[in-house]
């Protein structure tokens, strides 16, 4: 299986393309036996990834233009590794759950097509490549919202288009730059973003590349103030859709900071510290008050979202392998925690075509099972040590807290905040007496719904207690990554605050 | 001696002559023919510069020229006559299908 | 020996997860039985392990590794040492009486294996918070008992929001969620308490942190003394973080008993005895703890004097008596106050328990005014208020009056008098509050009549069960000289100077002659039956005290109202109004411009042909100048 | 006596120009193209391109105007043009400035002198010369051209010659849709 990246990214689009010729009535079971072979592929590439080594595996190589040095370039390394697992995860549970009868076909399609797409960006080296998937994986998308979505379907799949279309565009003039200056350099063509890792760039020209490439990835992130698409996709969205967007889609901006952002630019992403986290700071704390603010349960939990991206943002520009490895790891657990939040409101809704919390109270007595997983999963969105939202939130905040106390303490009233909407969702509708006839004869999880949750519970609590086997590949990447940058930075200011763990320095 | 500048400048004001012929018109036949004086201007441009470098590329340039002229009238005029059968006029003004 | 802390920790949790399985199916005896057999076989570990550490010092073990990232290593690293042995032998003593009473108390309840799956769990996450040998460790137990206290508040979740004049507390599920936001607060400082060490020592280890001390800089010792104390503050619910506290009552009451009165509120206290070398070497933030400790001592008990509501009154008193504890700790009488500790966890888990009792009769009527004349029909239930009452108000020989008095004692001895003055007033008040409720529930005149309750006394079993707690209570304070010199193996010893031995008896005295005082008062006021006094009742004191000094209110309108509104104006006016809006104004832009400029697509060839010149034009214009520049 | 030539036809051809775009009467404007053209080629015996001057009488005057008065057998070649002419100020200016700036963008290189010939041929007469040339550098862009006529002339054929009997206009509404070539008026 020397091409099992290709195959990762491949299998689904043919497997979609096959798709078209299965019968409507059949067409989930064939989607979901297609993800969950993706799936255990994505597990044997796991297995067989070599955790104590930091640097791309699997790598493969085939010239595509070689005059301009773009290439098809796919490699996996501790970071993007869990990433992918955690989509192919995320569809096939996904899959499992989804309730949607109309056009299903259309939308298995559609799913193995976004797959390819997210797989691809997680593994594409090439930048071109990366790109390429990148844009793609606006197009599935825009389908799901568009054509299963609620009453503003079109609207909100056309501003989430337009809007994180045009970041990506600043992002390509940036990445275009790039590859003119390593030929400014070298003299030869590369889109290879392992050789652009070797660019050593005058300061004001990082600067600039970096706010070409924030663009692109802040508001994939996103981040405030690119955020307001993300509330109206997550409210049009279908389930489906939703789980995915939150899950997998925005960690693509997060990913792309530290793919590209940090190695590529070091001294800039360090002097763009100050101003990225009070971006990332005004997103947790005042997104988390307008999550408060909802009545509607999906919008409170796509406002967590945000705010939660807010502290992976500050762990990615945590500098040190703690925040950074941290904030990889929060990447996962939000993907798990906000995919399987979004999954139960999704019960609820298709049971009552409401999602407003004041339709709702009392529903722990009527439906008790549905009353566990949401708690659980509240409380893994709140950060609760053993479950899996607790490592991530505090490895960020505790990689933070050497750039800036302060800040970290700001960023730190997430625990407070979050709990504070989360709850308050949790005993708007779960608690209290049952008010509303409607709610009584309300129907509690069903078998299909619980193949979809109960792995991600025990997910949530394995990682939670157990995360190493997880962590420690993430952490030997970031080691590497973070020593290399160390290596790289050119500024004593950047070298002062990019700090390589000493166990790296030891070896 | 006249020097290349006048033929250039003669070509510019016929040039502007056939422009403003085309910007003027209505009539489609008329626009035809002011096409012509702009692309004879050209000509004389070209071939005013082939001679003054003793290099003959200007010229085969206008021979081109003349080609293509006279195909685009073939095809124009043909064009014109269905339309005009159509539409029993040639005004530009009576025309206005392309509205956006 | 290793073996005997694993039993001891992982215990409970088979327990909780073995209740869990039965969570949703109805009340089935074999929950209560098998997690009390469980915490009973865990209390038998921590009595054998009591033992071992006496002889043979601390017992240590590491279960495997949990985070590593970066330098970081986080294991589950677990030691008992001195300290720890005693609190798990006092946790799990009190939890196997609580979860025995359960049995009868819950008996009636729909969700009793529910019940017993988080009382299980509870005591798990206390396990793990006093076994736990690194900060992160002790973080889950922390956050862990937040949430087993979460759970168990709003038990009963059912109950639909009322105004703060029928219940001051509203409903369950909202004391619950006060008290975990309030209990997140603190966590927040214990966490920054937590980065500190991390990035100023290398490890989270209790041993490598203390061995560090003497190399640190004493400003950013005080910042972590107090971050850390911030942590303890919330969880101890010391004034301001205090209100959620009494709230929690909403919990069913062997809940009271356990979670909040004699284990998880006594957190912070554990954890400032556990930091005590930091606390020693930051002694204006220690003495800031003991006057703030004293502070809520006399604060909480001027609130139990007034309170009507039964479970109220007792936790009012287990704040102050956590005042006192933290007085103790702060003076850096260590041991004293992990002796006063555990004392009051017997008494003051028994008092509850006797409320429950109460409160079981009297159909969950918790409104003292109501009842009287009790003891005819629950003689039991009195005896053992009556000793815990007697054993909270310090009077000999019960356990109340050795760890209080030592308490007083120190506090001359350290000739913080206003410390010594303050906790002797807060005696006397807590001597009266106590029997004023005693005396208000069981003498006098038997109102309850008027409301048609038919009081009637627990099963026989749930009262032998509580006869631990309760001989624990009257004997306690004769170990305490055994107690000193085993804790002070870890624990720095405190001596008394010369002088204050002289003159303790005197001291003893009047301690004692106070809380007679209170008791007597309390007798001839409320002993034949109660006697309103308007005049008295609608006065501003009396009201301030009724109303908690109008804090609940004052965070009401303070925080958590503009919390909301700001909020609210932040979704509607900044994120709908200003960012959107933005976003959209720019797409608009582009669209009317568009809009505008489409109606140049007029049809007409000849426009087409103009605008082509322009165009022409524009394009030259641009190369002219281009070229003339470049 | 170059010069004399010169400003001679010039202005005749600015003249007759103007005739051709200015007048409304079709048949005016045609005569006086056809003159212009004439005179045009005049002056491509004077810079020496005599064969090119040939060309453009055959071809124009020749063929080109003789298309053009077929062609007008077809319209209504009697009556004056009937033009709405709004804001010829503006086209005029429009006009003008893209003369000027065709001038100033024309000879810019050649007062820079820095166009160098490429093809130069010496020792042959004009007609000899292109034809070398011609047959030799451009042989394909010729022949492409040759195929273009052909092309073209096709075109010209069955466009104009396409139900040559009936007049459109009068055509059925109902069968509309077969020859509209897609320009429907809007209703």
């Amino acid at each position: 299986m020397d091409n099992i990246l290709s195959i990762l990214i491949f299998f689904p689009a043919f497997a979609g393309v096959l798709g078209f010729i299965v019968d409507k009535n059949s067409a989930r079971a064939y989607g979901i036996s297609v993800a969950s072979i993706e799936f255990l592929l994505a597990v044997w590439l796991w297995m067989s990834f070599d955790g104590s080594n930091g640097s791309m595996q699997f790598v493969e190589m085939l010239p595509l233009v070689p005059d301009f040095g773009i290439s098809y370039y796919l490699g996996v390394d501790g970071i993007s590794l869990f990433i992918v697992v955690m989509a192919t995860l995320m569809i096939l549970l996904g899959m499992i759950g989804m309730s949607i009868e109309k056009d299903i076909k259309n939308m298995i399609i559609s799913l193995l097509f976004l797959e390819m797409t997210m797989v691809g960006v997680f593994l594409a080296l090439d930048a071109v490549i990366f790109y390429l998937f990148w844009e793609l994986s606006l197009v599935p998308m825009l389908y799901i919202i568009g054509a299963w979505g609620g009453p503003k379907r079109v609207y909100a799949s056309i501003k989430f288009f337009l809007y994180t279309f045009i970041g990506s565009l600043i992002m390509l003039v940036g990445m275009l730059f790039l590859a003119y200056l390593y030929h400014d350099v070298t003299g030869t063509w590369s889109f290879a973003i392992t050789d652009w890792y070797a660019l050593v760039l005058p300061i004001e020209t990082q600067i600039w590349l970096f706010i070409a490439f924030f663009f692109g990835f802040a508001i994939k992130v996103p981040m405030f103030p690119f955020h307001t698409w993300l509330p109206y996709a997550h409210g049009q969205a279908p389930t489906i859709g939703s789980v995915i967007l939150a899950a997998v889609l925005l960690k693509m901006g997060t990913y792309g900071f530290i793919r590209f952002s940090l190695p590529i630019l070091p001294d800039a992403s360090v002097y763009m510290i100050t101003p990225v986290a009070i971006l990332a700071l005004i997103m947790v704390v005042y997104t988390a008050m307008i999550a408060y603010a909802q009545k509607d349960m999906k919008q409170v939990i796509a406002y967590s979202s945000v705010s939660h991206m807010g502290i992976i943002m500050l762990g990615v520009f945590a500098m040190n392998s703690e925040g950074i490895s941290g904030s990889i790891f929060l990447m996962l657990s939000h993907g798990v925690v906000s995919g399987a939040l979004f999954m139960l409101v999704g019960v609820i809704y298709d049971r009552r075509h409401t999602k407003m919390m004041s339709e709702f109270g009392g529903l722990a007595s009527i439906m008790p099972k549905y009353a566990v997983i949401f708690g659980i999963m509240l409380m893994a969105s709140v950060g609760l040590p053993l479950t899996i939202g607790f490592v991530g939130e505090f490895l960020v905040l505790l990689g933070f807290y050497n750039i800036s106390p302060i800040m970290t303490i700001i960023a730190g009233s997430t625990i407070i905040l979050g709990a504070v909407y989360m709850l308050s969702l949790y005993k708007k509708t779960f608690f209290g007496e049952v008010t509303n006839d409607e709610n009584k004869g309300l129907k509690d999880l069903n078998s299909r719904e619980m193949y979809s949750l109960v792995p991600l519970v025990l997910i949530v609590v394995w990682l939670g207690v157990y995360p190493k086997p997880i962590l420690e590949p993430i952490d030997n990447s970031v080691k590497s990554l973070v020593s290399f940058m160390d290596k790289k930075a050119q500024t004593q200011e950047a070298k002062d605050i990019i700090v390589s763990p000493k166990k790296e320095e030891g070896k | 001696m006249i020097g290349l500048n006048e033929y250039l400048i003669l070509s510019g004001i016929l040039f502007s002559i056939g422009l403003v012929g085309v910007l003027r018109r209505k009539n489609l036949l008329m626009l035809f023919f002011a096409t012509e004086i702009m692309l004879n201007s050209a000509n004389i441009a070209f071939a005013a510069i082939s001679g003054h470098y003793g290099d003959l590329s200007g010229q085969m340039f206008a021979f081109f020229i003349i080609a293509v002229a006279a195909s685009e009238v073939a095809v124009g005029l043909g064009l014109l006559i269905v339309l005009y059968k159509k539409q029993g006029t040639l005004d530009l003004d009576n025309l206005a299908v392309m509205k956006g | 020996m290793e073996n005997l802390l694993y039993i001891a920790l992982f215990a409970p949790l088979v327990g909780s997860l073995f209740a869990a399985l039965f969570g949703m199916t109805p009340k089935n005896l074999i929950t209560g039985f098998v997690t009390s057999g469980l915490l009973f076989i865990s209390w038998l570990a921590s009595v054998l392990l009591l033992i071992h550490v006496l002889s043979h010092g601390t017992v240590s073990a590491n279960m495997m590794e949990w985070i590593g990232a970066g330098d970081l290593t986080i294991d589950f690293g677990f030691a008992v040492d001195a300290i720890t042995a005693v609190m798990m032998v006092v946790v799990t003593t009190v939890s196997t009486v609580v979860h025995i009473y359960s049995i009868g108390y819950m008996d009636h309840d729909k969700g009793f294996n529910r019940f017993f799956s988080y009382l299980s769990a509870f005591v798990f996450s206390m396990m793990i918070l006093v076994m736990s040998d690194n900060f992160a460790g002790l973080f889950i137990g922390w956050e862990g008992v937040g949430v087993c206290s979460w759970l168990l508040i709003g038990f009963w979740y059912h109950k639909a929001d009322v105004g703060t004049d029928v219940n001051p507390s509203i409903s369950p599920s909202w004391a619950a969620n006060e008290a975990f936001i309030m209990n997140r607060i603190a966590d927040l400082g214990m966490l920054v308490g937590i980065f500190l060490i991390y990035w100023n020592v290398g490890s989270l280890n209790y041993n490598v942190f203390f061995d560090a001390i003497p190399s640190l800089d004493n400003g950013l010792l005080t910042s972590i003394g107090i971050a850390l104390f911030i942590g303890a503050m919330g969880k101890s619910a010391q004034f301001p973080l205090h209100t959620w506290l009494a709230d929690a009552m909403e919990g069913p009451t062997p809940v009271s008993a356990l979670i909040h009165a004699a284990t998880m509120v006594t957190a912070g206290v554990y954890l400032v005895i556990r930091a005590n070398p930091l606390y020693d070497a930051i002694p204006n933030v220690a003495i800031f703890i003991a006057y703030l400790g004293t502070f809520v001592a006399i604060f909480a008990a001027s609130m139990a004097l007034v309170n009507r509501d039964l479970k109220r009154i007792i936790a009012y008193s287990t704040l102050s008596q956590l005042g006192y504890m933290f007085a103790a700790a702060g003076l850096g009488a260590y041991w004293v106050a992990l002796f006063h500790l555990a004392a009051h966890a017997f008494f003051k888990a028994l008092l509850f328990l006797g409320a429950g009792n109460v409160m079981h009769a009297m159909h969950d009527e918790l409104d003292i005014f109501k009842m009287g004349g009790l003891k005819k029909v629950m003689g039991g239930t009195y005896l053992y208020m009556g000793l815990a009452s007697l054993a909270l108000a310090g009077i000999f020989p019960l356990a109340g009056f050795f760890s209080k008095d030592t308490i007083l004692e120190v506090a001359i001895n350290e000739d913080t008098y206003i410390i010594w003055f303050t906790l002797w007033v807060t005696a006397g008040l807590t001597a009266f509050y106590s029997f004023r409720q005693v005396f208000l529930t069981f003498s006098g005149n038997e109102r309850y009549k008027e409301i048609g309750a038919h009081p009637h006394e627990m099963p026989t079993f749930v009262l032998v069960a509580m006869a631990p707690l309760a001989i624990l209570a009257v004997i306690f304070g004769f170990f305490m000289e055994p107690f000193n010199e085993f804790v002070t193996t870890i624990l720095p010893s405190y001596e008394m100077s010369h002088e204050t031995h002289h003159i303790a008896w005197f001291f003893i005295i009047i301690t004692t002659l106070i809380a007679l005082s209170g008791i007597f008062y309390a007798y001839k006021k409320y002993a034949s039956g109660l006697i309103r006094d308007k005049e008295l009742e609608s006065s501003f004191v009396y009201r301030l005290l009724t109303n908690q000094y109008y804090i609940p209110a004052l965070y009401n309108n303070v925080i958590a109202k503009p919390y909301k509104e700001i909020s609210d104006m932040l979704w509607n006016k900044v994120d709908m109004k200003i960012v959107d809006t933005t976003v959209d104004g720019i797409a608009h832009f582009f669209f009317n411009n568009g809009d505008r400029t489409r109606r140049m697509q007029s049809g007409n060839l000849s426009h087409y042909l103009n605008w082509m010149g322009f165009g022409a034009v524009a394009l030259m214009l641009f190369a002219v100048i281009a070229s003339m520049i470049g | 006596m170059e010069q004399i030539a010169f400003y001679i036809f010039s202005v005749l051809t600015i003249g007759l120009f103007l005739v051709t775009v200015l007048s409304s009467n079709v048949l005016y404007a045609m005569t006086s193209l056809a003159a212009g053209m004439v005179i045009i080629s005049g002056l491509f015996f004077l810079v020496g391109a005599d064969f090119l001057g040939v060309v453009q009488l055959v071809v124009y005057v020749g063929a080109i105007m003789a298309l053009y008065s077929f062609g007008m057998m077809f319209f209504d070649a009697t009556k004056d043009i009937k033009e709405k002419n709004t804001n010829s100020y503006l086209v005029f200016a429009l006009g003008g400035m893209i003369a000027v700036m065709f001038v100033v963008i024309f000879s810019a290189p050649v007062i820079g002198e820095n166009i160098q010939a490429t093809y130069f041929v010496t020792g042959a007469t004009n007609p000899q010369a292109v034809g070398l040339i011609l047959f030799t550098k451009y042989l394909i862009p010729f022949e492409v051209a040759a195929i273009m006529l052909l092309v073209a002339m096709i075109a010209g054929i069955i466009l104009a010659g396409k139900k040559m009997d009936d007049s459109l206009t009068t055509r059925d509404e109902n069968h509309e849709e077969d020859t509209t070539f897609g320009l429907k008026d809007e209703k």
